[in-house]
């Protein structure tokens, strides 16, 4: 850990907000995906099983 | 006159959202031709009249029509409320810059209610009120959705006579409409036979969708 | 064009016409500031310039939604696209009648309200000169908010949403006109460019506000 | 093989599949390696002391949060020009990419403010456009969500967003014109008397190296999202018959 000296937490607080907004757009992005995979999927299933 | 006038639709096929309704539907209509399309609910009569009043691109095919001729009358009046009677077919003759006010609502039988605001106008009247606005309009190409919906068996004889009328002499209607109309000489089109097939889609991006293997 | 124009006009002072709407936005609006800030002449005369053309932009965003929606409602937006008018002359024609009977008796309004406010002498010329030119971009603008939204359900807040960004140049220009004259600065440059956008706006907006109105209307 | 053969969604999905792998782990080795480097090996800066670390972050971001709004505008006209439906998604898929690299702009900008400035928040004009440039991805994903029909919301998106471009160019004049900033001038500059110390200039490369290929890992990610759910609602005609 590197000494920050007297703004460690300006620094560390940017950090962390750019962290957390980061990740969430991540996390976000790969939930959606997947739903949106799963649920095509289940889709493509129903339409194979009905035969059309 | 002669070839501008006529309306030619080759092979036209529509859409409704992503899914392809019509397909193929091929017809010539020359002036005093009047044509009526039939079909159950939902077939897309209403997106066929908007398709052919330049409102919708048609999904495919060609389509030939003389766009400053068309006078539309989709399923609700365009008639303002908040209006005379007088006033609104003022507004109107305006806008299409031709015609009588006066003279339109005298020829409807529109005289006594000229100065009544629309919006307490019987559904009948308000109906006449926009087939007077087609008559204004002086445009040759008439493209009514279900212009006799609601109306009395009096009412339904006089849009009758006028679309009769507008044909004699030389005009071309194309009127949707679930219910036999009587209009000496008219064509019917049952747009059944032109249901797209069920799987169809709108475009080739969603065809090409549809038809990939799971993605 | 004239015909629309002339029928928009009269349908705004009818009932269920958006005329006295904003006029009364606006006066509530001037009013309250009092109530927010204190009645301390030194602040509010300093502050009347901004209140002004802000109460003027929000007022004129009240009654946005009527433009091209009471027509898309009753169908007669349809019959007026096939009409012999472009979809461009129905923009044009629409926006200049809301600015007819919002934009300018907002003009008018506000150097009542100045002076409620206490508006410095100098301000009275130039807040109206760019109140007259400035809401006339803001019609414009909002015009095509209008019909970027026409087809939304309920699409009041939305069209505010799409359309207060957009109005960030105007008000920058309008305000900063009338302060810089409050101020002895001289307030021509920035209410050339405040006309500069509303002549643009009166040309572009009518032309972009007919491609959304043609997308909706699909 | 021309560039326009990806507006077919299958050849699009295929390529992206087969990028993403790649693009992930580049994106990540970069962000690593490039915070890494940034907040462990650079001195503190004689006069901003350990706060300019935030640079890492603050910059990247906001040149990110102008060119994905750059990126959108040129996917939305290639929609209203050519109408291919990828270039519409890619830009749906990207704006929210744009709108979180603009907060992190803002908050990192606010934060290094603090003890720069003496606050976090002042009317400086970059500060303000970054603002409105928020208001305006707000705006266009809004309408985005409010339209139901797919190909009229990219119609009316698209033209938002072209307009939006030209009234958030505008909106820059307008707020320079109101207001003279605090900033300092471009960060990154080829003229090596005015850009950043050497110190902090490779690794804020390689961080900016990093959000792009974030940027790129995301938007295809979002645009294959997308790309689903338009085939879902394809199939759903037809599961469903007239």
């Amino acid at each position: 850990m590197p000494d920050l000296g007297k703004y460690a937490a300006d620094v560390l607080s940017a950090y962390g907000v750019a962290a957390v907004l980061l990740i969430g757009l991540v996390l976000v992005s790969l939930r959606q995906g997947n739903q949106a995979k799963r649920e095509l999927e289940a889709q493509e299933a129903r339409l194979r099983k009905n035969g059309k | 006159m002669g070839f501008a006038m006529t309306l030619v639709a080759q092979n036209l096929t529509c859409k409704r959202g992503d899914r392809l309704i019509l397909s193929g539907v091929s017809f010539t209509l020359n002036p005093g031709d009047c044509l009526i399309l039939r079909g159950p609910n939902g077939i897309g009569k209403s997106t066929l009249l908007r398709v052919l009043a330049g409102l919708t691109p048609p999904a495919g095919g060609t389509l030939q029509i003389d766009a400053d001729q068309i006078a539309y009358a989709g399923h609700l009046d365009a008639v303002k409320a908040q209006m005379s009677v007088a006033d609104n077919l003022q507004f109107w003759a305006g806008i299409y810059g031709s015609g009588d006010a006066g003279q339109t609502a005298h020829h409807f039988g529109l005289d006594a209610l000229a100065d009544r605001l629309a919006h307490r106008l019987s559904a009948g009247q308000k109906r006449r009120l926009g087939l007077a606005r087609l008559h204004l309009s002086g445009r040759r190409i008439w493209l009514l959705d279900e212009p006799t919906v609601s109306l009395d068996t009096e009412h339904v004889s006089l849009f009758e006579k006028a679309f009769a009328d507008h044909c004699t002499a030389g005009g071309i209607a194309v009127i949707s409409s679930h219910l036999d109309l009587n209009i000496p000489g008219a064509e019917t089109l049952n747009l059944g036979q032109f249901r797209a097939r069920h799987q169809a889609q709108s475009n080739p991006f969603l065809e090409d969708l549809a038809d990939a293997g799971p993605l | 064009m004239l015909a629309l124009f002339k029928r928009d006009v009269l349908l705004a002072f009818r009932s269920g016409g958006g005329f006295g709407l904003a006029l009364a936005f606006f006066l509530i609006l001037v009013m309250f500031v009092p109530f927010g800030v204190g009645t301390d002449r030194a602040i509010l005369a300093r502050i009347a310039p901004g209140i002004l053309w802000i109460g003027a932009l929000l007022a004129c965003l009240l009654s946005l939604d009527r433009i091209f929606q009471l027509d898309a409602e009753d169908g007669t937006l349809d019959v007026l696209a096939t009409s012999p008018l472009p979809l461009e002359g129905i923009a044009a024609a629409k926006a200049a009648a809301h600015w007819l009977t919002t934009g300018l008796p907002l003009t008018i309004a506000a150097p009542f309200l100045g002076y409620l406010l206490g508006l410095p002498q100098a301000g009275y010329l130039w807040l109206i000169l760019s109140l007259l030119t400035g809401t006339v971009a803001l019609s414009f603008i909002g015009m095509f908010g209008a019909a970027l939204t026409v087809g939304v359900k309920r699409g009041g807040l939305l069209l505010s949403l799409l359309v207060l960004p957009l109005y960030v140049p105007t008000l920058i220009f309008g305000a900063l006109t009338v302060v810089r004259v409050t101020e002895g600065l001289e307030p021509l440059s920035p209410w050339m460019l405040l006309t500069g956008l509303s002549l643009a706006s009166v040309v572009a907006m009518p032309v972009v506000g007919a491609m959304a109105l043609r997308a909706n209307l699909r | 093989m021309s560039l326009w053969e990806y507006a077919n969604p299958v050849k699009f999905m295929a390529l992206s599949g087969r990028i993403l792998p790649a693009a992930t782990v580049l994106s990540a080795a970069c962000l690593f390696i490039g915070l890494f480097w940034g907040f462990f090996l650079t001195p503190d800066d004689y006069k901003q002391g350990s706060t300019v670390k935030i640079i890492f972050l603050h910059v990247p971001s906001a040149l990110m949060a102008i060119n994905i709004w750059l990126m959108m505008l040129v996917t939305s006209l290639v929609w209203l020009v050519r109408r291919h439906h990828v270039s519409a998604l890619a830009a749906r898929a990207a704006a929210p990419i744009g709108i979180t690299m603009t907060l992190i702009a803002l908050f990192t900008g606010a934060i290094w403010g603090k003890p720069m400035w003496g606050t976090y928040w002042a009317w400086d004009p970059r500060l303000t456009s970054f603002m409105i440039l928020f208001v305006f991805y707000l705006g266009y994903i809004a309408l985005w969500q409010a339209i139901e029909e797919a190909d009229t919301a990219a119609d009316l998106t698209s033209i938002l967003c072209m307009v939006g471009s030209v009234f958030a160019l505008l909106s820059r004049y307008a707020v320079n014109f109101w207001n003279q900033g605090l900033h300092q001038g471009a960060s990154l500059s080829v003229d090596q008397e005015t850009h950043v110390d050497n110190a902090f200039y490779l690794p804020l490369v390689v961080c900016i190296a990093g959000f792009v290929l974030l940027f790129v890992t995301l938007v295809l990610l979002r645009t294959r999202t997308h790309i689903r759910q338009r085939r879902a609602q394809a199939l759903m005609v037809r599961e469903a018959p007239h």
